[in-house]
């Protein structure tokens, strides 16, 4: 057994399947690791470890890794440095699903295996699972770092615990990581439950406002969860079985009637999570009141989770051209259009409730609301580049959500309020803060440069080519209002008068600008060349049996419109070399002068008097949209909890008044009831 | 109704002794009245005579009789017609009582009164500097203050002595009476 | 990890243009968006002019406005944030404009198609935005709240005719476009075509000038100008030079969705002139809008005559 | 605290040279050619900011529309003192509005020109007498052009501003530099009038030394008298402070010392 420890971090780098460009980084590895492997204790126990660590089933390995955060958390949490090992244990959980390799290679079943009353939960991970992983991961790292410096020593000085906020974090990640790769019903139902703990676990982490929302969205949850379970129990009574194969079976057996029930049913639990329109009420709160890093992680990837659940039932194994079938009786659409329409009103509402918003945290909540309807409208038309639009917008929207919550978290930090009223001219102050809320907000708008206009182009030629003109129009009337709404957002923290106690806020902390600049850098990168991202998204089509995109490296090459955006952003950036020239070279020289040196009418501006315009922002627009806001959610929701308690009332009454002479006679009439 | 309340109102002023009344025409009443009287004259002019409206209190610097004069013009709507309220005040301590209480905006009309003739009415609201908020000077209205003094002093004047002129000079012509004679009392003021 | 060599990287090769020409048309268009929008800023304050029994001002005033402006000895900037806007008001559409297709030059207009160019253009009022925003003067913010809400308000009737247009051409590619159109001469025209989207066209280009009827953004008595209210020497310089561009996309655009695009530039110039002058009239003689009646008229007449013309392009 | 009584005023008439000769023709021919289109587009194209401060306003509404039409020779209207070349003073300027007339005139960008229509901004007009207008404009700001009347017709007006633009283009109306070199005098006159506490949100001697238009009459007494209370507004330079980053350099440095 005396393989030379070389050989075995050999394995190691060949496990890493780095492509040969990178020799020389490995070599680098290699003599690292080397004078590691020389020492005593290597010899013994290391080795062996290692090789049984690599010679694991790769799922099995994330897993393991996942549990050891979690573990390690557990045990480790209120450590100091208990920040920088959750960024180490999150980026090893990152480097094992790399080395899973189930995007380009061949599904890979785990060998884990729960078998309860002959009834087995087995994971295995493909294309589509490894795409929401890597979210995931990629979420949970950037958080953990978000999450490891002075926001934390600030956290901890807040009195709150350190330990259950990476505990949260890791059960979180580790939830998602089980429910992507769940292979059968029960796997999934069971990931769906710990994800849905796992998230009330970290928004109730600060109490206060946050518990109140994290109670809501339990009941939102639960009652989600009752659907999901009907819709499995449903699914179990035709096909038999749990396993994804048989289901598909089963559901290709169904009629139209048994499909309406599941898409009701296994849609109505994902909407939940998904937040589409009328269970959308619980995420704003939920999100925005949980902990600052906490709502960085929910913000970017727990509410795909309900997306996960609808690509894999509704958009997989239904399949589209199915739901194109099922006619609503009297009225021309089919349940294709229904899901589409519920997708378009869900981009409209909460973007345009957002635009009301004054706190900062809120306003980006209800976007997350608002941006998901985007990834579902894209995979209901369901042509290759729409669905690929879906897809990459998930992604895309995801570090955008982060960037800009992070950036909107440094200036918490900063200044202690989110209240778009209370700030103002931090541009000066916190400079690179500003630059990631402007590559988020033009982002998040989906203007060119940035990744966010590479899926919304996407979604938008789609539903231009497949020709459905309404969904178009309520599609671009939800852009519009988001950049009504981003533009305020930046308007009123960064620009504008820069208030007397805000003169001394500093930039924000080291440790929470480092992830923010990666993000925003990569933001960047998603949308200067959207060639790899699109290469994943193809991987996930290809293996849900959509059409492919047909990607190049620069975007889109299709006869009926293509987009190349290294030509885009190419010629944009070139532009603006122009508009420097032009403005630079032609211009004289300028002086910069202070902020009270304004044109007032003649006024003498002073710095105690605070003229910033930032309350009502859209004065004009309100005027005219102001009374279309009833709250006509907020009526039906409260409505049904009123039922149910209603009902809750009268059913507490039959048992808790003693009344056995009723309770007999109704036992009499079950049982006859039952044997005849 | 009208000529109903105007004479109810002339009788009862014949009555009263002490005030001058003169009815200059149908909707035009002078009184004079001693300083003291006069809010007891406009409680009865705005309680019971229907003069809800004070238009405005003037103000009259008699230099020579040492005096203020102050003027309240009440006007009433039932019955068209304008009171006008005549008392003198001594000049030297130009102190005198706010009507505030009967009229609010006699507020306005007092801090006018007290920026430009100096005259301070106890109990009214604000005698802040009202219009001339850059004005440290005397208050300007009274007769005593030389605004042409004040303004050689604080203000330069421009020497128009344009070419066309020196050439006209040149030749023997010109002006009779150059500008500078021409104003009476272009006199500085003497440096006290 | 080989998705790095999984990736076609054979996609380059697929661009196989002769760079001197292309390089050269992305040089030329810009300047003749310039000067083709100088003459369209003439003819604005021409028409203004004669519609108020005026002279008018002299031939080559707005060339004069702006050197005269980028000649401005002292100017005032409120920091970094300031001149970043108009640079990006500037080079925004001097990138837009390389989208759009003119007699004998094609640029970019096959890398991006209608909506990529929409969104182009959208990109100078961002900058825009953005440099008033650190101006930090109310007026400056209101003008841009106003201006987004304009925005808002044109874009719906403007996406409704893009939509129509794209659907009946079968592609998002402008030069598809211009080659549909040129194919059967006039009959084949956007606008023979589809004459209600036309007439909702011209609703949206209205908007899109930004000239009276729908200038609530610049109300001089009211809000100082608005976004402008800052702008001194050569920042009010680059906004008269976004101003031409602003002129000349939207006419342009215009022609080449409806016109039939440019057979050759004299054709090409007269219609973009033509088109634009009728918003033109259209704006002095009427006074402003009020924000709210803004989006409540772009939002009634011109996006049901485009509904209507998506149902009859539909089927 | 010096009090405005023991600043010597300045009686005595204004130094000589009231401003530098037109501007030193540059040497190379190509700069001359730039110089002379630049001057020909600065006199083409004036954008006009009538401060209405008196009656004279009510002559420019007929200069501007169909009659005499002020746009042919390429002169506008403009709101902000920011995109303005000409401030028009129209009428009595009273003590009140100085103040913001002059802050107007600072917040203008250079190359300006200062015109007083109406006789009141000559010499007072008909209210020479009053103790509550300022009676000559050019003691507070340098004026180009005066327009006499009390309200000069728009023929006057236009006239006074044909006059401007031929000043303009043969490149002698540079008084705007003349506040700049002699900013102390005419600081002087506004001290005299507003007190020593006066002070305007503009910094114009920073304004002077950034734009190399400092002169040798521009600081003195009542410079020295602004700046005992007045401290400039700096703009707000954009800085990235990262104070975490700050502690250990600083710790880093102190282990330096330390050593």
């Amino acid at each position: 057994m005396a393989t030379s420890p070389t050989t075995v971090v050999d394995q190691l780098l060949a496990g890493l399947h780095l492509p040969d460009g990178f020799d020389a980084v490995a070599g680098v590895i290699r003599e690292s690791l080397a004078h590691v492997t020389n020492s005593a204790i290597w010899t013994r126990y290391g080795q062996q470890s290692l090789e049984w660590l690599i010679g694991m089933n790769p799922v099995d390995r994330l897993f393991m890794l996942s549990a050891l955060t979690l573990l390690l958390m557990l045990l480790l949490g209120r450590l100091r440095s208990a920040g920088v090992l959750a960024v180490l244990l999150y980026g090893a959980q990152f480097a094992a699903l790399l080395s899973t390799d189930t995007l380009f290679g061949a599904p890979v079943a785990a060998e884990v295996r729960i078998t309860v009353a002959d009834q087995s939960l087995h994971w295995s991970y493909d294309a589509l699972s490894w795409f929401f992983a890597m979210i995931t991961i990629g979420a949970a790292f950037v958080t953990a770092w978000y999450a490891a410096g002075s926001w934390m020593r600030r956290y901890r000085e807040a009195g709150q615990s350190a330990r259950a906020f990476h505990v949260a974090l890791a059960l979180n990640c580790f939830g998602m990581l089980l429910l992507v790769g769940s292979a059968d019903l029960l796997s999934l139902f069971l990931g769906w439950e710990l994800v849905s703990w796992a998230s009330f676990l970290l928004m109730a982490l600060v109490g206060g406002p946050g518990a109140q929302a994290a109670l809501k969205y339990l009941a939102y949850a639960i009652s989600g969860a009752m659907l999901l379970l009907g819709g499995i129990a449903l699914i179990y009574s035709i096909g038999g079985s749990f396993e994804y194969g048989a289901v598909v079976a089963a559901i290709r057996g169904m009629t139209d009637v048994q499909v309406w029930t599941l898409l009701l049913l296994l849609g109505g639990g994902f909407a939940v999570k998904l937040g589409l329109l009328p269970f959308h009420l619980w995420q704003a709160a939920a999100y925005a009141e949980a902990p600052g890093a906490g709502s960085v992680f929910l913000g970017a990837i727990s509410a795909r989770m309900g997306l996960f659940g609808i690509i894999v039932f509704i958009v997989g194994m239904i399949g589209v051209s199915r739901l194109m079938t099922l006619e609503i009786p009297y009225t021309f659409m089919s349940s294709r259009e229904l899901i589409a329409w519920i997708a378009a009103l869900t981009i409209i509402v909460p973007t345009y409730t957002a635009l009301q918003q004054h706190d900062a945290r809120y306003l980006l909540a209800w976007h997350g609301i608002g941006q998901g309807g985007y990834m579902l409208l894209g995979l209901m038309v369901g042509d290759a580049v729409g669905s690929a639009g879906g897809l990459l917008h998930c992604f895309n929207y995801a570090i955008t959500q982060a960037a800009l919550l992070m950036a909107v978290f440094a200036v918490v930090h900063r200044t202690g309020t989110a209240d778009l009223n209370q700030l103002g001219g931090l541009v000066t102050r916190m400079p690179l803060t500003f630059l990631v809320l402007l590559f988020g907000i033009i982002s998040l708008a989906g203007l060119p440069p940035m990744a966010g206009f590479v899926s919304k182009w996407m979604v938008y030629r789609s539903l231009i080519t497949e020709g459905m003109p309404l969904l178009f129009v309520a599609a671009v009337v939800g852009t519009l209002g988001t950049i009504l709404s981003v533009y305020k957002l930046i308007h009123n923290i960064f620009l504008g008068q820069l208030r007397v106690e805000h003169q001394g806020v500093a930039e924000a902390p080291l440790s929470m600008l480092i992830p923010m600049l990666g993000l925003s850098a990569l933001i960047f990168l998603a949308g200067f060349i959207p060639g790899p991202a699109l290469s994943w998204v193809a991987q996930v089509q290809g293996q849900l049996g959509l059409p492919v995109v047909p990607w190049v490296l620069g975007g889109i090459v299709d006869p009926r419109g293509g987009l190349d955006m290294i030509w885009l952003v190419g010629i944009l950036m070139a532009g603006f070399g122009v508009g420097a020239l032009v403005f630079y070279g032609f211009g004289g020289r300028s002086r910069r002068v202070h902020q009270l040196d304004n044109y007032a009418g003649g006024h003498f501006l002073t710095a105690d008097v605070h003229y910033q315009y930032s309350d009502n922002f859209y004065a004009g627009l309100m005027h005219l949209i102001g009374p279309w806001y009833r709250g006509a959610f907020r009526w039906l929701e409260r409505s049904l909890a009123a039922t149910l308690d209603l009902v809750s009332f009268g059913a507490e009454g039959l048992y808790r008044v003693a009344q056995p002479t009723l309770l007999m006679l109704a036992a009499a009439v079950a049982m006859l009831a039952w044997v005849f | 109704m009208t000529n109903e309340l105007t004479t109810w109102l002339d009788t009862l002023l014949a009555e009263l002794d002490g005030i001058e009344v003169r009815r200059t025409s149908r909707r035009r009443l002078r009184v004079e009245v001693a300083s003291d009287a006069l809010p007891a004259l406009l409680e009865l002019l705005r309680g019971r005579a229907s003069f809800v409206h004070l238009s405005a209190i003037s103000c009259v610097d008699w230099i020579d009789a040492g005096q203020f004069e102050l003027v309240y013009h009440c006007w009433s709507y039932e019955i068209q017609s304008l009171v006008s309220v005549h008392t003198r005040i001594p000049r030297e301590p130009g102190v005198y009582i706010s009507v505030y209480d009967i009229y609010t905006p006699a507020a306005f009309f007092e801090r006018d009164i007290h920026e430009m003739f100096g005259v301070w009415f106890e109990g009214s609201p604000d005698l802040s500097r009202f219009i001339l908020t850059e004005w440290d000077g005397p208050p300007p209205m009274r007769k005593d203050f030389d605004s042409e003094a004040w303004v050689n002093q604080h203000f330069g004047w421009q020497d128009y002595h344009p070419d066309w002129l020196k050439d006209l000079e040149a030749r023997g012509g010109g002006i009779a009476v150059p500008p500078n004679e021409q104003r009476f009392s272009r006199r500085t003021v003497d440096e006290t | 990890m080989d998705w790095l060599s999984a990736m076609r990287l054979d996609a380059l090769a697929a661009v196989d243009f002769h760079w001197l020409g292309l390089v050269l048309e992305l040089m030329l268009m810009p300047l003749i968006a310039f000067v083709a929008g100088l003459g369209l800023v003439l003819m604005l304050r021409k028409i203004a002019a004669r519609l108020q029994r005026r002279v008018g001002p002299p031939l080559l005033q707005p060339l004069w406005d702006i050197i005269k402006l980028h000649a401005k000895e002292t100017q005032t900037s409120h920091g970094l944030i300031h001149e970043i806007g108009i640079v990006m008001a500037i080079g925004g559409y001097v990138a837009a404009v390389t989208l759009l297709p003119v007699p004998g030059m094609n640029g970019l207009a096959q890398q991006g198609g209608l909506i990529a160019l929409l969104y182009m253009t959208m990109i100078p009022s961002l900058g825009l935005a953005l440099g008033v925003g650190q101006c930090a003067n109310p007026n400056g913010s209101i003008g841009i709240s106003r201006a987004l809400t304009a925005m808002l308000a044109y874009d719906v009737p403007m996406v409704i005719v893009i939509f129509g247009v794209a659907f009946h051409f079968g592609s998002l590619n402008l030069v598809h476009m211009i080659a549909a159109q040129q194919a059967g001469g006039v009959a084949t025209w956007g606008m023979v075509q589809m004459p209600l989207l036309a007439l909702a066209g011209l609703f949206a280009l209205q908007g899109m000038l930004g000239k009276q009827p729908f200038e609530i953004y610049v109300a001089p008595a009211e809000i100082a100008t608005g976004p402008m209210v800052e702008m001194g020497g050569k920042f009010l310089g680059g906004l008269f030079v976004m101003q031409c561009f602003q002129l000349y996309t939207g006419g342009a655009l215009y022609v080449t969705l409806f016109l039939g695009g440019g057979e050759h530039w004299l054709t090409f110039l007269f219609k973009v002139f033509v088109v634009t002058a009728i918003p033109m009239t259209i704006a002095m003689v009427f006074p402003r809008y009020r924000t709210e009646d803004m989006v409540r008229l772009f939002w009634k007449w011109p996006t049901m005559i485009g509904l209507l013309g998506i149902a009859f392009v539909m089927n | 605290m010096t009090h405005i009584d023991q600043v010597p005023t300045p009686g005595a008439p204004l130094p000589v040279e009231i401003g530098v000769k037109a501007g030193a023709a540059r040497t190379n021919p190509f700069a001359r050619v730039f110089d002379e289109l630049v001057r020909f587009a600065q006199s083409r194209s004036l954008f006009m900011l009538h401060y209405c401060t008196g009656c004279g306003a009510v002559e420019l509404p007929p200069a501007m529309t169909s009659r005499f039409d002020m746009e042919r020779l390429g002169i506008q209207p403009m709101v902000s003192p920011r995109q303005a070349d000409i401030l028009l003073i129209t009428g009595y300027v009273s003590v009140k509005t100085l103040k913001r007339v002059i802050l107007t005139y600072e917040q203008m960008n250079s190359p300006k020109y200062v015109i007083g229509i109406c006789s009141c901004t000559v010499n007072g007009g008909m209210y020479w007498q009053s103790y509550a207008t300022a009676k000559k404009l050019n003691d507070y700001m340098p004026v180009d052009i005066y327009i006499a009347g009390c309200m000069p017709r728009p023929e006057a007006v236009i006239e006074g501003l044909r006059g401007l633009i031929e000043n303009i283009r043969t490149g002698r109306a540079d008084a705007w530099k003349d506040y700049y070199r002699r900013y102390d005098y005419y600081l002087g006159n506004q001290q005299r009038l507003f007190g020593a506490d006066w002070q305007t949100s503009t910094d114009v001697i920073a304004e002077a030394r950034h734009y190399d238009l400092f002169g040798p009459a521009t600081l003195g007494a009542h410079t020295a008298l602004l700046e005992q209370h007045q401290r400039p507004l700096e703009a707000l330079e954009m800085r990235i402070e990262i104070p975490e980053l700050m502690r250990r350099r600083s710790r880093s440095d102190q282990d330096g010392t330390a050593q």
